[in-house]
């Protein structure tokens, strides 16, 4: 049962977040440009790592927003949560991974 | 193969020290094969047997991390059925147990099918008419399948609540008189054995760390007990494949997630059906110990860490009274969590890829457990041939591309 | 240890509100102008801090999410309200609309109101955890839900849509239950 | 009968003044308040209880906890029965009724016990060798296998018991509140945390009741003031008779308080009986102590061979013997504080077989010292007695193991045995925690932890009292307990002691339960069942309802012992929730009966009751599916409202149909972008039909879009997709176009909304407002206005889905009731019928439109349903491209199409099969499957839509529909039944 630390909220139990998975997947600008393949790619393929995994949640039963979050798809441990708009940690840090 | 027979089990029983061989070895890597199966449990297992025994393949590893079916064979609550709504699921999952059907003796190995009869059960005029749309696609798919009104369901199942004056009363379902459940261990030694006994090479607790593919074909592995050339490689690896695909350099439309299930403590014989619902979310049967074995839904999050929120299983436990009063005073004995791989359209992917030399077999999602034979036998085809069989011809990588999906979730949120 | 109820009423005490009126309103907080207009019409400009309320004579306003809150005004004071603010608001990017019929609040309070929510809700409401016009949406039981609590005393108000004010109402009493019996 | 003839006359945590009555297999027997089932039992001399799982051996009481594996009873009868639980957990009360689980016909005499005879038939993994004759036959052995396993009873009927689920937040949770925990607790305490103390037994003090009389050993006052302290305690919460029994992800933890159990079915009602907690803590002090292990010498599970320990604790909390004569074996010191404690008070101690060659440890000494018979270097290696141990075999055992010297019996009626004491880090496994085996102590210790979780006490392998005080004193502040070394006595480990005839049988238990021996183990290794998760599995090692709390240790030492290999290198499995196990009903809590799920009812729906509706569940909605009069049938009473409707008038609650105001300059780009068709045209006053579609291309939802002002609109959805539809809004918004200005408010519940419809909804509705105007000129089809309507303010729509002149009226909800009742009674002139959803759906199929979750199935595309004329090629839209698919554009798609039977009274059954050709025998090639279909009194003949592959391209094509016990035929044709042109809806 995981505990959540909602951006705007703090921390709430799981039961009342959804989760959107895998997140910084953006709608292509032109889907016209793009081949059945690559559409594909936006439309269903997934990174699914074992370790750290950027995903969307919503905290739909508090205050509906939407955030990102990292965590740790073998341990369940969060890394951390961001804004949406907002640069994932590592990155600001320069560590990108 | 040492094989079982009455005549034996009788000799052992009068020695004082029973001298029964292994089941399989535990040989050591080779340093080359022809076909490398990674992925030990039951569709891993019954790949390697088939491709020995159907094509005649000799030169076989199958290469596991842990312990032989310790995956989702071993932590499933082992329901087989071949009710599927599309006509290429029901084609692949009737050719798995017809497989079940004749396996115990195929193998000499007891899996203790069970065909006590599947039970989907209709809560709303909306699952009345699914279930109406399901059952007369599967007849005339040739596959057992009925309808039953709600007196028909207690017949079955005496144990169940029909009242109307509950939340979601049970308005009919439908049943699968051959569907069941076999014992999930069972299926994943008897494989091994019988591949064992046919020269595959079963090498446990050997991690593959990476695929070395050369100009868009495989030529071998990366492994944890040393590196393997191979021909040709199979990955079934279920909740890992994504992982594993990774190491050829390959995105697949799967997210891993954790799906739980519980025992009760062992009761005497109560149920005697499998009773599954997707409205209230539950599923069950009693197992040959006497324990009920229930499952539910899977949890929202990706994981592989084998382990779920309590949530899940407090919402299982709800739709289980509602269907089940006097079953509130029974206990949980043990709680488990598997890592399924869950594709969007539901169903799997059985075929080759992008890189040559390479297969994979993946995106059973929580149903893989029926299939395990099936999925065997016809990815071994695709393997030896190199082109899918028409079984899993449909169940290609490419669908998600073409948007030829085979989609199983069974039909959209109710609206009016 | 048992926590000694001391009997001058009920250990808690479940009721259906009479009917309010109430406005879902959405715009910037960080714009002066949106949270001038809001205060020249209810007395009280939306609270920027998560999860608080502000109360005024003639309106509780309380924070929904980051751009979201409820008004709460008399019921007969919806329809003007909701009229007055769309005014004030008019040339900003805002969002007045009023909603008081699709919601029904209810209280429970009492010495025991605490353990009657902790049986629903997955909120810490312990010792300072949730003070006096502190505000929460979350979650009793299955019902999704906005939890108040208006002052010091132990008197929490639950709001939910309207159709699920039976169920709420009905789980309420249900939980309220072991607290009630003479003993 | 003699009253409790082995009951001391002091002593003991028991109440002499309360005695109790109960009775066991029908024998009324007596105990004291303070008692649990066993202690009464043994009291009374009852050692045999039950029978064993497998062989149906007699068994007795092994331990005094939850870790008891043989004394298994179903307590009470009928709907209160409860099965399978230990007589050692259930305390005493007044007229409890308990019998022994899976023997027949009693626990003395039973049938099952055949099968002890031929054991050596079925030995580990026998069933996987056999009942493969003839095939399909297991199912033929099964039934059989069945009821012979199983131990106890499900209960018969609902119970009558209510349970509790409730959440509770902490700073630190203390679990055990023995000497560690309770020290834990009031340092904790004392910082100002707030704490919760939980610990399974009905008073804190952990097992110092256990090993003192007076139940404290420290010399002090300590117990008793420390518990004294923690109560005044405001920041500290003491739960007893609560297990913690389940260590989740981020410190969430559930445990289970008994409430009532103790009282049993007299139990004021309105408590619960169980609560479960769901605790969430910033950390976590684990101080739930060890439990003792047996050891494993052949015929070692003979009723009266019990746990040192748990002798020691039935002597001393419970003042009860538990035998006259006892021999006691062990391979370390703890079980000579058991024997002195026998000893002084009464039991005649026959023997002290300890293993180790050289026993060393005070309490050894002091047995030395009080002139106890001890026989250094020797073991128990077989015992006698059927249904009560009679005599054990004890002989020298080498430093190697081997036996030595001559076997010698001694008489006895109890055996303590003492295998050394595993740390119960069973939670502290499930929080994700590492262990690591003690050579010295024979155990598995823990060693680190993903979560906030610090250890204490007995379960670090720390056994002084005081030492265990201190380490709690550490964690209590949330230091890791200074790291000191184990105290527990060290074990010579013998597993298993070899039996006095090799080469004889031998059955030496190691998991009582399950009857798996130390011969099992041996024979799945040769197998190749090698891994610990193999042996398991295959020899139902630990499966029992015990979950192998005493016998785990040493089936792994067995197992590396036969694999040769040390035991570290075989490792433990992992040790899954719950710890004990939890009642389903108490999972549950209140999600059952009519709380079960929220049932949502329209400010209509009272009318609808009392009028005798007939309800569809949609969603979590109440929808009245039809109103029968009198004894009218579902088709008689359909056919009338839909004909109402066609003639004259009908009101429908459209109530659930979700409701969301967009506002914002970007409202029309945002419409754009999530619907298929284009929004920038659409007038203030005017309403449109959209598509929404999945980005995979798929039909989601749809509805009409009113435009209420220049940047403010109201969409509305179907019911069952209304909060779906409202989340996908919300999704799109705030996470892929956040820099569109929009805000979304759903208002589904702030109206009441009525359809009427019909040829005479406008008269009605002129009669009912004067300041709308509602000539067609005035009002067109697909515009809204606002006004009043029967006083009310209202927004009224001229929409339709009946294909009729209609209009849905919105009011504030609260006057949902008399709107409804004021269009029901609009005037004698015109009869206004209510109908209901099917009604509804006639009317719809008969203008062929779709209804989404009946034509659709998320397989579905805009154009399978002949609806390219809602597809904008001017913008892009969620699911485009998708359309653009190669498979998208297959001409052999399934698409939408009308079907006319040939015989016009044959209603198709929906979901009915589609063939082009007559049945020929499956697997039949299927074409495409009915969606809906109904009986047209407007048409006087039965209509059906349908999916077919080829669509249109196949109409006035004559199809095959299989039915039962025959072959429908229909032509396809036109969906469009009735007024293709428009006409009605129109007027």
């Amino acid at each position: 049962m995981l505990l959540i630390s909602c951006p705007w909220c703090g921390q709430r139990d799981e039961s009342e977040f959804t989760c959107g998975g895998e997140a910084h997947i953006l709608r292509p600008a032109d889907p016209d440009a793009l081949s059945d393949p690559e559409w594909a790619d936006y439309l269903f393929m997934r990174t699914n790592p074992k370790g750290r995994h950027r995903e969307r949640w919503c905290h739909t039963h508090g205050c509906g927003r939407w955030f990102n979050m990292e965590r740790d798809t073998a341990t369940h441990d969060i890394v951390s949560v961001y804004r949406m708009g907002e640069a994932p940690p590592d990155d600001r840090d320069g560590n990108s991974s | 193969m040492t094989r079982y027979s009455i005549f034996r089990l009788a000799r052992n029983a009068l020695a004082y020290r029973p001298n029964w061989p292994r089941a399989w070895r535990s040989p050591d890597p080779r340093p080359a094969y022809d076909v490398v199966i990674v992925g030990g449990g039951g569709h891993g297992l019954a790949t390697a047997y088939y491709l020995a025994k159907e094509h005649g393949v000799s030169n076989i590893a199958v290469l596991e991390k842990g312990w032989l079916g310790g995956g989702n064979t071993g932590r499933n609550t082992t329901i087989i059925r071949s009710n599927y709504l599309w006509d290429e699921s029901a084609h692949l999952y009737e050719k798995a147990l017809q497989l079940y059907e004749g396996l115990s003796r195929e193998l000499n190995f007891n899996i203790m099918l069970s065909q006590r009869g599947v039970l989907n059960l209709a809560h709303n005029e909306h699952d009345l008419k699914e279930m109406s749309r399901r059952v007369r696609a599967i007849r005339l798919n040739g596959i057992d399948s009925e309808m039953l009104d709600p007196q028909g369901v207690k017949a079955e199942v005496p144990v169940i609540n029909i009242s109307r004056q509950v939340r979601y009363p049970i308005l009919g379902a439908s049943l699968q008189r051959r569907g069941g459940v076999a014992r999930h261990d069972a299926v994943a030694w008897g494989f091994a054995r019988a591949a064992d006994a046919r020269g595959v090479d079963i090498v446990q607790n050997c991690e593959v760390t990476g695929l070395d593919v050369v100009n868009s074909r495989v030529r071998g592995l990366r492994t944890s007990r040393g590196t393997i050339a191979a021909r040709k490689v199979g990955l079934v690896a279920a909740g890992h494949s994504s992982v594993l695909a990774a190491m050829a350099g390959l995105r697949l439309p799967i997210e891993s997630h954790p799906l739980q299930a519980m025992v009760s403590e062992p009761i005497k014989p109560v149920l005697n059906s499998v009773v599954m619902s997707n409205t209230v979310h539950v599923y069950l049967s009693q197992s040959d110990k006497g324990e009920l074995v229930i499952g539910a839904g899977i949890d929202g999050y990706n994981s592989y860490a084998q382990r779920g929120s309590f949530q899940i299983i407090e919402g299982q436990m709800g739709a289980l009274l509602e269907l089940f009063p006097s079953f509130s005073r029974l206990r949980m004995l043990r709680q488990w969590g598997g890592i399924v791989d869950v594709c969007p359209d539901a169903s799997p992917i059985v075929g080759k890829t992008p890189v040559e030399g390479l297969y994979i077999n993946c995106g059973w999602g929580t149903g893989g457990f029926k299939a395990t034979p099936g999925s065997g036998w016809a990815f071994a085809h695709t393997i030896a041939q190199d082109r899918p069989h028409a079984l899993n011809a449909p169940f290609t990588l490419e669908r998600f591309s073409t948007g030829a999906l085979i989609d199983e979730h069974g039909a959209a949120a109710v609206a009016h | 240890m048992a926590d000694r109820v001391v009997r001058d009423g009920p250990a808690v005490t479940v009721t259906l509100c009479p009917p309010r009126g109430r406005i879902n309103l959405r715009g910037d907080a960080g714009d002066p102008a949106f949270t001038a207009g809001v205060a020249g019409v209810v007395g009280a400009e939306p609270p920027p801090v998560a999860n608080t309320g502000r109360s005024e004579a003639e309106a509780v306003v309380l924070w929904l999410g980051p751009d979201e809150w409820l008004i709460e005004v008399a019921a007969a004071a919806e329809a003007e309200t909701t009229v007055q603010l769309g005014n004030a608001l008019a040339d900003l990017h805002g969002s007045v609309v009023a909603v008081g019929d699709g919601h029904v609040t209810l209280s429970v309070s009492g010495p025991r109101s605490l353990d009657v929510l902790a049986k629903g809700m997955t909120l810490d409401l312990g010792p300072g955890r949730f003070p006096a016009g502190r505000c929460a949406r979350s979650l009793l039981a299955k019902v999704p839900v906005l939890l108040h609590r208006p002052g010091e005393q132990r008197l929490y108000e639950i709001t939910v849509a309207r159709s699920f004010s039976d169920y709420a109402l009905h789980w309420l009493q249900d939980a309220a239950l072991e607290y009630l019996q003479p003993g | 009968m003699t009253s409790q003839p082995y009951r001391l006359a002091e002593g003991g945590v028991i109440d002499r003044t309360r005695p109790l009555t109960f009775s066991f297999n029908g024998r009324r027997l007596t105990g004291y308040s303070g008692d649990t089932l066993a202690s009464a039992l043994l009291a009374n001399g009852v050692h045999l209880v039950g029978r064993s799982f497998k062989y149906h051996r007699p068994r007795g009481i092994l331990t005094a906890g939850t870790e008891e594996p043989n004394a298994l009873v179903q307590l009470e009868a009928g709907n209160r029965s409860i099965p399978n639980l230990r007589a050692t957990r259930i305390e005493l009360y007044n007229g409890l009724s308990a019998a022994s689980v899976n023997c027949w016909p009693g626990v003395r005499f039973d049938a099952g016990a055949l099968i002890d005879a031929v054991h050596r038939l079925v030995p580990a993994g026998f069933y996987y060798k056999t009942f493969m004759w003839p095939q399909g036959g297991w199912h033929v052995y099964e039934r059989l296998i069945r009821r012979m396993a199983g131990m106890g009873r499900a209960p018969e009927g609902a119970d009558p018991d209510r349970y509790e689920r409730t959440n509770a937040h902490c700073d630190v949770l203390i679990i055990g509140a023995g000497p560690a925990g309770l020290a834990a607790a009031v340092t904790a305490g004392r910082s100002g945390a707030s704490v919760i103390l939980a610990d399974e037994r009905g008073q804190p003090g952990g097992s110092l009741p256990d090993v003192a009389s007076d139940g404290d050993v420290t010399g002090t006052s300590w117990l008793g003031d420390t518990i004294a302290e923690l109560q005044s305690m405001t920041n500290v919460r003491m739960f007893t008779r609560t297990t913690v029994t389940g260590y989740f992800d981020h410190n969430f933890l559930i445990a289970v308080e008994r409430v009532t159990d103790h009282l049993g079915p007299g139990a004021p009602a309105h408590l619960p009986r169980q609560r479960l907690w769901r605790i969430r803590t910033s950390r976590v002090v684990l101080a739930t102590g060890a439990l003792e292990r047996p050891l494993v010498f052949a015929n070692n599970d003979r009723p009266g061979v019990m746990l040192a320990g748990s002798a020691r604790a039935y002597v001393n909390r419970f003042a009860v013997l538990p035998g006259r004569r006892a021999v006691v074996v062990t391979n370390n010191d703890s079980a000579y504080e058991a024997a002195l404690d026998l000893h002084r008070n009464g039991v005649e101690i026959a023997a002290v077989a300890d293993l180790r060659a050289v026993p060393v440890g005070p309490a050894a000494e002091a047995a030395a010292a009080a002139g106890l018979n001890i026989l250094r270097g020797h073991a128990v290696v077989d015992t006698n007695g059927r249904r009560r141990v009679q005599a054990v075999h004890v002989a020298g055992i080498g430093l190697d193991g081997s036996l030595t010297g001559p076997v010698r019996a001694l008489h006895c009626d109890l055996v303590l045995m003492s295998g050394g004491w595993s740390p119960a880090v069973h939670l502290f496994s499930q929080s994700g925690g590492k262990l690591r085996y003690d050579e010295m102590l024979g155990a598995f210790l823990p060693d680190g932890s993903r979560q906030h979780v610090l250890c204490a006490g007995a379960m670090n392998g720390v056994a002084e009292t005081a030492s265990c005080i201190v380490q709690g004193q550490d964690a209590g502040k949330g230091d890791v307990p200074a790291a000191s070394e184990p105290t527990a006595s060290t074990v010579d480990a013998h597993w298993p002691i070899p039996a006095r005839n090799r080469s004889g049988e031998v059955r030496q238990f190691v998991d009582f339960q399950n009857d798996v021996t130390a011969a099992d183990i041996s024979l799945a290794v040769s197998e190749g069942y090698q891994s610990v998760e193999h042996l398991k599995r295959y020899t139902t090692l630990g499966m029992g309802t015990d979950q192998g709390k005493t016998g785990n240790v040493p089936g792994i030492a067995i197992l590396a012992g036969s694999l040769g290999v040390p035991l570290p290198a075989v490792g433990t499995t992992t040790f899954r929730p719950p710890y004990d196990p939890v009642t389903f009903g108490a999972i549950a809590g209140r999600d059952v009966g009519p709380l079960a799920d929220p049932v949502r009812q329209t400010p209509m729906h009272a009318w609808h009751a009392e009028t005798g509706a007939v309800f569809e569940d949609v969603g979590q909605w109440k929808r009245p599916f039809y109103y029968p009069l009198a004894s009218e049938t579902k088709h008689d009473a359909v056919a009338r409202e839909c004909m109402a409707v066609r003639r004259a008038a009908g009101i429908m609650d459209a109530t659930t149909l979700g409701k969301i105001v967009l506002s914002g300059p970007d409202a029309v780009r945002f419409l754009n972008r999530v619907y298929t068709n284009a929004w920038g045209g659409l007038e203030v006053g005017r309403c449109r039909y959209g598509l929404m579609l999945g980005e995979d291309g798929m039909v989601l939802d749809d509805g009409v879009t009113a435009r209420l002002a220049e940047d403010r609109f109201l969409m509305t959805t179907t019911t069952g997709n209304a909060s779906r539809v409202l989340a996908w809004l919300e999704e799109w918004l705030q996470t892929e176009w956040p820099e569109l200005d929009v805000y979304l408010t759903s208002v589904t519940e702030q109206f009441a909304t009525v359809a009427l419809a019909g040829p005479k909804a406008r008269a009605i509705l002129t009669g009912l407002t004067s300041d709308i105007d509602v000539s067609a000129e005035a009002f067109p089809f697909m515009s809204w206005r606002g006004g009043h309507v029967a006083g009310f303010p209202a927004r009224v729509f001229r929409i339709s889905y009946s294909g009729e002149l209609a209009y849905e009226i919105s009011v504030p909800a609260r006057h949902g009731l008399e709107l409804w009742a004021v269009l029901l009674r609009s005037g004698p002139d015109y009869a206004v019928t209510p109908f209901g959803t099917e009604a509804m759906h006639v009317l719809r199929a008969e203008k062929g439109y779709l209804m989404v979750g009946q034509e659709t199935d998320g397989t579905v595309t805009p154009i399978d349903l002949g609806m390219q004329w809602i597809l904008s090629t001017k913008k892009d839209f969620i699911g485009r491209r998708s359309l653009a698919r190669s498979a998208m554009l297959d001409p052999l798609r399934k698409r939408l199409v009308g079907l006319r039977t040939e015989d016009p009274e044959l209603v198709l059954p929906e979901g009915a099969q589609i063939l082009p050709t007559a049945p020929s025998g499956p697997p039949e090639t299927m074409i495409g499957h009915v969606t809906s279909s109904y009986w047209s009194g407007a048409l006087r003949r039965s209509i059906a839509l349908a999916l077919v592959k080829g669509g249109r391209d196949r109409e006035s094509a004559t199809v095959h529909v299989p039915l039962e016990g025959r072959t429908a035929r229909a032509e396809i044709c036109d969906p469009r039944f009735y007024d293709p042109e428009g006409l009605r809806l129109h007027g």
